[in-house]
């Protein structure tokens, strides 16, 4: 397999440099990622170590970019208690990093953007969320396929109202993410003539969630929006405990959580009829395929599509503009991303630029259209339903594009 | 710390005087050492418990006990005195297996007990107080007395009877923690502690420091009664004179080795121990 | 009947599109605005629904169908207020939270859903009934000291095995959280890993535990006394265990969320003002249990005697004839399979995870530094009110800042009370 | 294995930001416990106020850069006062648990969607350092030598903040030197060893911890400048209880009440966390440990830190610079 | 107050001083430097100080006996700050003390050593003496950065320590660690510390106890010197050899009040004292007749047994 081939270039690779890196481009283009292997975010590294690597198995199976097989170092970002994703910047750039993909979490990411889009690095998240990125003195370097919340919170927003229900709680984790989402949901729902009796964030540390939980039971709200990661399965037991299951009180749930692993220890119907939003058009059935060729452990498929879409992404960019530098690839990338021939993966698209044609990549994670801003400007929500043996379905009940600004 | 003496004769200096006297001190040191050395082992042969040539300490490399020997035959009373910081503190918890013994040995009714844990030398009959901090501050002096009896539980309501007539005082607060007791009250929760057990072998070290002299005197009958009932005691005191009354032999310590030993009498009588060590207030 | 029909058919829309292909799941063709109007889960009908510009240029003007639902198309996204004609309601219905006007956005390509909550007219208004609805404060206050109290028994015995270990051996064991993730994770392993059902699995992990707990003073901790090694050093030595044993956790559980096979999510039982899940009361009764016989044990054995003789003095209990080192050795036995049990006990109420341990941690300190250090029952006073001010907080403080509460609660006894609440003030010269 | 990156990439982090920050803020903890022997586990809360204090003045009030500076130390000042005021009279083990409970709270309310207009939740502030960088002297580019194949270069603005973040250290080293060997610096010591006895001789205890107490947080509180400019951002979970302890780790590493001990030991600490995941990582990039993957190295790093922290304390107790007799006294 | 009086004078002074007083418990005294009314302490049940009134004379030297759990320590504490009373006042030197904090009574000029040692372990025993010296220029933190702010003042109390640590016999231990010395050297610290402190009032909790006799009669002449030099001197102690030899006055405290005030001689033939106290048969040292005689029994005994033993 093309894993193999991978390490031992990597073995033969990066030369001793005699200068800090420089941008220009060498020929090949390397990776770095910088994803939490370790931190309050671990359980997000499996999913998105594995995207980024099943898309270069097949860059690599499809020739490489500009000729040469994709060289790749993996580096733990930490959470922020820690200080190490610095140090993992400073090992990727001075390992000639074209481009650095992560990290996962925004905080992570503010605190060496600096550092890696000062080195003329392309820096490329697929998960950060906090909208400061839109804005922040970035070079151009900075760009990601993170999960379009304002675009999913509307979607469920809407979905929640469409329900009927005009008494909503929304127990949103509380971080960007979680109160990203939740400030788009509140809005949602109050527009279309719901009210949330009671929001609560909550710190994901938390020993346990029953006093969050007390608190919503005591609005009595008809549906509540769970908006956060893993640890939503505490806040499942604490409701189920608190007397408002699924079957009782309605629940949706967001791409950070809706997780067809995470729930089955659950007695069966537990999950029965609950909703989710997940961004992309495809289903995810086949692309799990690919990543469980990759890694078949994975349990959890959190930003897995967003990274594999990062990766081809650079990868297309590269090659139409004929150089590795990270410069080079950020002015490629808008133009990859939207505005010409549709293609979905690495070998259609690189045919057609060859061919000398202009490209849409469609991702996994969606049709990933980036804005000036080096952010996506279009997505794919899909709405899925869980099942009694609280699994949801790969098809979706209802897929919605639009753009994500509105 | 000094310098160990060589050990060799040196002349014993005729007169002494005032300003020559820390001199003089370490002459004598090292003339006794040897002298004595010949009369240790010839006294050991029938002990009960037996030092020979300690060598200890604390911290590397600092030698505290520099040869010290002693022997305690069954039945006997004896007495350490010294000047503070000579080690005789050190010389109790060497035998007790408080502090590690660099060399040497220490023997108990013919078996060697070096270094041995502290807690199993309790099994083999031997008792200890210790100087300082010698009582468990947040148990109430009832608990104390209960650790003291550790290893014999069932006897403890007895030996609480005797000791409490001991100490009356003890056995009204019995129920007060020993860390709010006054000094002397410590003092005697400690002595008390040790007599729990009723050990063949009691190491006493300054049993009597801080008690009132009523008390004191209760201490050195008490330590001489005991005795008589055939427990050896090692006793370390300050009160130098009243332990040299009451012990068969003594023994006097100074920087970690034997300076002079003899009967309590010779010792007590012996102008040059007197000077260096007894001080004359309590003669006049 | 037939609306039942039609009710069950709505009700299974969702099945039915999981069985339709892929042409059914596309992107809905919509762009506009649509709702449908129900009241007491019937569809109204012929109820009349005006779409304007936000400026206020009419739309268009509909009517609900028999489904109940309307739906306006617009050519360009936007905002747009939504009027329901009062008037055209069913003579008994009347909207909810009084209000007939919604002003929102349509996006490009998207419907937005549009709601008028109806309910039969001489109800109160919703924001009356909503209030209605709620429950009163003591309600809250009840469940809420339930979960203190639930959560606070979880960290006494934590704090149980802390306490034990800080009060004999002077160590402040950093690696204690890692001790009860270990619990959890043992109990894991036998439960899921190895098929047995959770209640013998938490009682071998126990045991394990336990006998981990011996082996860790036998061959490491007793070692590093031995040595000499200070206190404050051995400190720092626990941070470093507990940097191993957590992430020695990672590498072979993983970073998820994981429960136990059984009485996960079990649903809750309302008992007066309380609603809670038989597992919790089991938990809590054997928690008390446990507590209360280990407290005990150390104030009246013989043994627990000797450990608070070790505790305070060390050598003088070697000389009084104690085995120091077999008293630790049983209390580091003892405190492990404690610690253990606390992760089993924080993993059945809550979910395991790596860090699970660690992230009560802090409040484990608090209860025991709250009660008093070093006294058994002092943990276990200390520990319920840290979980009692956690969640009892929260009916003034914001959830995100629950431990804010309980911290301040903390520092505030130690103001009042310097020595812990059971604690005894030292006597001074 | 890339050799040379890794060499290079340890050589820099014995110099590194990290080793700057940490170190400042563990000198501030050896003057807390090292030599007045207050435990202060809320070291971060100083680095805390002091990075929010900058952050806030000048991206959110759009202060100038220097008034920003002002303000965290102000902060500092102001958080040693409060938290000392009620808290210097505990004993030491119950003002560790006091200081922690501070900190997080201070951690937790800057974190908190309640304050999200001040403190930017979760992510922080940002956006406050271009004040430090304009002061730069060094023309944009990168600077550095090669030791033998290995480079070892800085950009100008990383070379800017290693300068001053090194100046600091220098100055705060050479404070603490001189405060410690005299007078003032020997009350500190003997409250260390017994309150009582200090007051019994006339001190002021109470206004002597204050003093080290504010002291040791203002150096602290360096350090949280230094992050903030470095990282050209504030986090609130970088204050987080992790790296106080990870500053005690540093201090005892190096040697508690030395003055170059939490230099040293923070260049350990970080040698160690760096060089440790540049051969891991290396050695299963380049297939040397077929049974492990690249996700794995990063727990397998803190399980070699965590046993390399262990040794290091196991066969060195008393740290690099500590003095054994030390040790050896009242080792319980 | 102090009047300057020539060396030898000074102790006439203060048993003249004494000469005419009643014996009562509370009685007046020439001139008092400590003043004490009515102290009460008690724990839970227990009271432990209950003191009507005692005044301390200045310039002598008075020592304060009483039995185990006397209350004498407690009273100490009290006086000085480490503990609040229940009630009742005291003054030093007319300034009323209660509820002053220990430091500044100790910067009044009234200085107490701990019955239980407090050396401070890690710091070397001439730092320990060090730190006991008052007004140091350089324990301002400002001063401090600046050594030669503070370097002469610096060698002046070395010196000073020097001298006190060669008296009380630790000057081979300068430059180890106080927590090193044994039990009695840890006494002779903290005496000489407070020393250092050149306090008006020294109050010494039982300095002897556990200190080589030979020693302690030497350092007795340092007390005595001190009184020369015009300081009180407070001390409690059980060693009657040594209240005998270097106290002018005598206050006697049994559960937690005074219970007789005097001059050493008369107050040891008290039979309160004696009863509560001293010990009915072993009261006066033993005289030489007296201690021959024991010693003659003792051996007798002794070779007796050892004969027994031989023959077995
Ligand atoms: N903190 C406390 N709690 C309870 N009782 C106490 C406390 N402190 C002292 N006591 C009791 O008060 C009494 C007086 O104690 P104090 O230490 O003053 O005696 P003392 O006269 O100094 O005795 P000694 O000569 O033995 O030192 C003692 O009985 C003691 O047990
Ligand atoms: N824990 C210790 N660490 C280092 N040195 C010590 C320690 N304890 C005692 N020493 C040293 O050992 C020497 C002998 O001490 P030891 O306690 O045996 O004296 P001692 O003869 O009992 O004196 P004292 O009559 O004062 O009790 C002293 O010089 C002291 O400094
Ligand atoms: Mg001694
Ligand atoms: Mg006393």
């Amino acid at each position: 397999g093309g894993g193999s081939d991978t390490a031992t270039q990597n073995s033969q690779s990066a030369a001793p440099s005699s200068a800090a890196p420089a941008s220009k481009g060498d020929g090949t283009l390397t990776i770095g990622t910088l994803l939490p292997q370790t931190g309050s975010l671990a359980f997000l590294g499996p999913p998105e170590f594995a995207g980024v690597n099943a898309a270069i198995k097949e860059i690599n199976e499809a020739g490489g970019v500009l000729g040469k097989p994709v060289q790749k170092f993996d580096t733990d970002s930490g959470d922020t208690t820690t200080n190490i994703a610095s140090q993992s910047v400073d090992k990727l750039l001075s390992q000639k990093a074209d481009a650095i993909i992560g990290a996962a979490s925004s905080s992570v990411s503010e605190s060496v953007i600096d550092k890696i889009t000062g080195a003329g690095v392309l820096q490329f998240s697929p998960a950060n969320t906090s909208d400061k990125f839109t804005t922040i003195n970035d070079r151009g370097l900075y760009f990601r396929t993170s999960p379009p919340d304002k675009l999913q919170g509307r979607v469920l927003g809407d979905l929640i109202v469409s329900e009927g229900n005009d008494t909503v709680a929304i127990m949103a984790m509380q971080d960007s993410y979680g109160t990203g989402l939740a400030d788009q949901i509140t809005k949602t729902v109050t527009d279309g003539g719901g009210e949330v009796v009671e929001r609560v964030d909550y710190d994901p540390k938390a020993a346990d969630f029953s006093a969050e939980i007390a608190k919503i039971k005591a609005k009595n709200p008809k549906a509540i929006a769970l908006v956060g990661f893993a640890e939503t399965s505490k806040v499942i037991q604490e409701l189920v405990k608190q007397d408002m299951p699924a079957s009782k009180v309605k629940w949706y749930m967001v791409d950070g959580n809706m997780s067809n692993t995470n729930y089955l220890d659950m007695p069966k119907g537990t999950m029965k009829g609950v909703k989710g939003t997940t961004p992309g058009a495809a289903s995810p059935d086949d692309f799990r395929k690919k990543l469980a060729a990759v890694d078949p452990k994975l349990e959890d498929y959190t930003y897995a599509p967003e990274s594999y879409d990062a990766m081809n992404l650079i990868a297309l960019a590269a090659e139409a503009a004929k150089s590795d530098a990270g410069a080079d690839i950020a002015a490629k990338l808008a133009e990859v991303s939207k505005g010409g021939e549709k293609c979905t993966n690495f070998k259609e698209c690189v045919d057609l630029l060859k061919a000398g044609k202009d490209i849409d990549y469609d991702g996994v994670s969606g049709p990933v259209e980036f804005n000036d801003a080096g952010d996506p400007a279009v997505a794919t929500i899909g709405i899925y339903q869980y099942g009694d043996d609280n699994k949801y379905p790969t098809k979706a009940v209802e897929y919605r594009t639009g753009n994500i600004a509105g | 710390m000094n310098a160990v003496p060589e050990r060799e004769q040196h002349p014993a200096p005729e007169t002494e005087t005032e300003a020559q006297q820390d001199e003089a001190q370490q002459e004598t040191v090292s003339k006794q050492a040897v002298s004595d050395r010949g009369d240790h082992l010839e006294g050991a042969r029938e002990a009960v418990l037996r030092c020979d040539e300690l060598i200890a300490g604390y911290l590397p490399g600092v030698n505290i006990l520099n040869g010290a020997d002693l022997y305690v035959r069954e039945g006997e009373l004896i007495g350490i005195i010294g000047p503070n910081g000579a080690g005789k503190s050190t010389l109790l918890k060497a035998m007790f297996g408080l502090v590690t013994i660099r060399s040497g040995t220490v023997t108990l009714k013919g078996e060697d007990i070096t270094n041995m844990k502290a807690h199993s030398l309790v099994s083999r009959g031997v008792g200890y107080v210790p100087q300082t901090n010698n009582v468990f501050p947040s148990l109430t002096i009832e608990e104390n007395l209960e650790m003291g009896a550790f290893q014999v539980p069932g006897r403890f309501k007895e030996r609480f009877e005797f000791v409490a007539e001991l100490f009356p005082a003890l056995k009204e607060r019995r129920k007060q923690r020993a860390g709010s007791l006054s000094g002397g009250e410590r003092q005697m929760v400690a002595m008390a502690r040790a007599l729990m057990t009723e050990p063949s072998v009691l190491l006493l070290d300054e049993p009597s420091a801080g008690l009132s002299p009523k008390l004191q005197d209760l201490v050195f009958i008490q330590a001489q009664q005991i005795n008589k009932a055939g427990v050896t005691v090692i006793m370390v005191e300050q009160n130098a004179r009243r332990c040299l009354q009451i012990c068969h032999r003594g023994y006097v310590l100074d920087q970690g080795r034997n300076a002079y030993t003899g009967t309590g009498r010779q010792l007590a009588n012996d102008p040059k121990v007197i000077e260096l060590y007894l001080g004359t207030l309590a003669k006049a | 009947m037939r609306r039942a029909v039609i009710a069950f058919t709505a009700f299974l829309g969702g099945l039915v599109f999981l069985l339709a292909g892929p042409a059914h799941a596309g992107p809905a063709e919509c762009q506009g605005l649509k709702g449908t109007l129900k009241l007491q889960g019937q569809p109204v009908n012929g109820v009349k629904i005006a779409v304007t510009t936000e400026g206020g240029q009419p739309v268009k003007e509909v009517a609900t169908n028999a489904q109940g639902a309307w739906d306006v198309q617009v050519d360009k996204p936007g905002k747009y207020k939504v009027t329901l004609d009062v008037s055209s309601l069913p003579q008994n219905a009347e909207v909810r939270g009084g209000t007939n006007v919604r002003t929102l956005t349509v996006y490009e390509g998207n419907c937005s859903a549009v709601l008028f909550a109806l309910q039969p007219k001489g109800a109160p208004g919703q924001q009356q009934n909503a209030s209605a609805e709620e429950s009163p404060f003591w309600t809250q206050f009840a469940q809420l000291t339930f979960e203190g109290i639930n959560l606070g028994l979880i960290i006494a015995l934590a704090a149980l095995g802390l306490s034990l270990v800080y009060g004999t051996t002077g160590l402040t064991n950093f690696a204690h959280g890692e001790l009860v993730t270990l619990g959890a994770i043992l109990a894991y392993a036998f439960n899921v890993g190895m098929g047995l059902h959770l209640i013998p699995a938490a009682v071998i992990a126990v045991i394990v535990a336990a006998a981990l707990g011996y082996a860790q003073d036998r061959f490491f901790w007793g070692q590093l006394r031995r040595r000499g090694t200070g206190t404050i050093a051995m400190m720092i030595i626990s941070i470093g265990v507990a940097l191993f044993l957590r992430y020695v956790f990672l590498l072979f559980f993983g970073g998820q969320n994981e429960a136990f096979a059984q009485y996960t999510a079990q649903p809750g039982v309302q008992i007066g003002p309380i609603s809670a899940a038989p597992k919790n009361f089991v938990a809590m009764a054997v928690e008390l249990v446990v507590l209360i016989v280990v407290g005990v044990a150390l104030l009246r054995t013989r043994t627990g005697k000797a450990a608070r003789a070790v505790a305070d003095n060390p050598a003088l209990a070697a000389s009084s004839g104690i085995n120091v080192d077999r008293v630790i050795r049983i209390i580091w036995t003892l405190g492990g399979g404690v610690a253990a049990l606390a992760g089993v006990m924080l993993g059945l109420s809550q979910n395991l995870k790596y860090t699970m341990g660690q992230d009560i941690l802090l409040l484990i300190f608090a209860g025991v530094t709250l009660g008093g250090l070093g006294t058994a029952f002092g943990a276990l006073v200390g520990s319920i009110v840290v979980g009692l001010f956690i969640q009892v907080s929260t009916l003034w403080v914001p959830p995100e800042l629950k431990s804010v509460g309980a911290l301040a609660v903390l520092i505030i006894v130690l103001l009042v009370r310097p020595q812990g609440i059971l604690g005894r003030r030292e006597r001074i010269g | 294995m890339d050799w040379i990156t890794i060499i290079s990439t340890t050589l820099k982090s014995a110099v590194g930001v990290e080793t700057v920050l940490y170190g400042l803020a563990a000198i501030g903890i050896n003057i807390h416990f090292g030599y007045t022997g207050l435990l202060n586990f809320g070291q971060a809360a100083f680095m805390g106020v002091a990075g929010y204090g900058l952050a806030v003045t000048v991206a959110v009030m759009n202060l100038p850069f220097w008034l920003g500076i002002l303000v965290g130390l102000g902060a500092a000042v102001l958080l040693a006062v409060l938290l000392g005021i009620p808290t210097l009279q505990l004993r030491a083990d119950y003002l560790a648990i006091v200081t922690i409970a501070a900190a997080e709270i201070v951690r937790l309310i800057f974190r908190s969607v309640a304050f999200k207009d001040v403190f930017g939740g979760s992510d922080g502030q940002r956006g406050f350092s271009d004040g430090f960088y304009a002061l730069n002297p060094f023309p944009e580019g990168d600077y550095g030598f090669n030791l033998g194949p290995v480079p070892i270069f800085f950009n100008h603005r990383l070379l800017w903040v290693l300068l001053v973040g090194w100046l600091l250290i220098a100055v705060c080293c050479g404070i603490v030197y001189l405060l410690m060997k005299s007078p003032w610096g020997r009350v500190l010591k003997a409250i260390r060893e017994d309150e009582d006895a200090v007051r019994s001789l006339g001190k002021n205890v109470f206004s002597y911890k204050m003093q080290s107490l504010v002291l040791g947080g203002v150096i602290g509180c360096l350090g949280g400048f230094v992050y903030g400019l470095a990282f050209a951002s504030v986090q609130p979970d970088i204050f987080g209880t992790e790296t106080t302890f990870y500053c005690y780790t540093i201090v005892i590493l190096g040697g508690a009440a030395r003055v170059l001990g939490p230099v040293i030991g923070s260049m350990i600490f970080w040698v160690l966390l760096v060089l440790v995941y540049g051969v891991l990582s290396e050695a299963v990039a380049a297939g040397y440990i077929p049974f492990m993957t690249s996700i794995q190295v990063g727990p397998v790093r803190y399980i070699l830190v965590g046993l390399g922290l262990i040794l290091l304390l196991v066969f060195r107790p008393q740290g690099i610079f500590g003095d054994k007799r030390e040790i050896a006294i009242d080792a319980r | 107050m102090r009047a300057e009086t020539t060396t030898s004078e000074r102790k006439a002074a203060a048993l003249a001083a004494f000469k005419d007083l009643a014996h009562d418990p509370g009685v007046p005294k020439p001139d008092p430097i400590l003043v004490v009314d009515d102290v009460v302490r008690r724990f839970g049940g227990l009271t432990a100080v209950d003191v009507k009134h005692v005044e301390i004379q200045r310039g002598s030297i008075t020592a304060l006996i009483g039995p185990n759990g006397a209350g004498k320590t407690t009273f100490f504490n009290q006086l000085t700050g480490f503990d609040t009373a229940d009630a009742g006042s005291w003054t030093f030197n007319g300034r009323r003390m209660n509820g002053v904090p220990a430091h500044k009574v100790a910067r009044a000029g009234m200085v107490r050593t701990f019955q239980l040692t407090k050396a401070l372990s890690r710091l070397t025993v001439m730092e320990n003496m060090r730190l006991g010296a008052q007004q140091q220029k350089g324990e301002n933190f400002w001063r401090a950065l600046v050594p030669s702010f503070w370097r002469g003042q610096e060698d002046a109390i070395t010196e000073r320590a020097e001298d006190l640590l060669t008296r009380f016999k630790l000057a081979a231990k300068r430059d180890d660690f106080a927590g090193s010395l044994s039990g009695g050297q840890r006494k002779l610290l903290e005496m000489a510390r407070a020393l250092m402190v050149e306090p008006e009032l020294v109050m010494l909790d039982e300095p002897m106890a556990g200190v080589n006799p030979a020693l302690t009669q030497s350092l007795l002449g340092h007390v005595k010197d001190l009184r020369e030099q015009g300081m009180t001197v407070l001390f409690v102690e059980h060693d009657m050899d040594m209240v005998r030899d270097i106290s002018d006055w005598v206050v006697v405290m049994a559960q937690g009040s005074v219970i007789a005030e005097g001059p050493p001689d008369t107050i040891m033939s008290d039979e309160r004292v004696i009863d509560a106290y001293l010990g009915a048969h072993h009261d006066a040292p033993l005289s030489e007749s007296e201690l021959t005689e024991q010693l003659q029994e003792a051996e007798a005994a002794l070779e007796a047994e050892i004969e027994e033993e031989t023959q077995k």
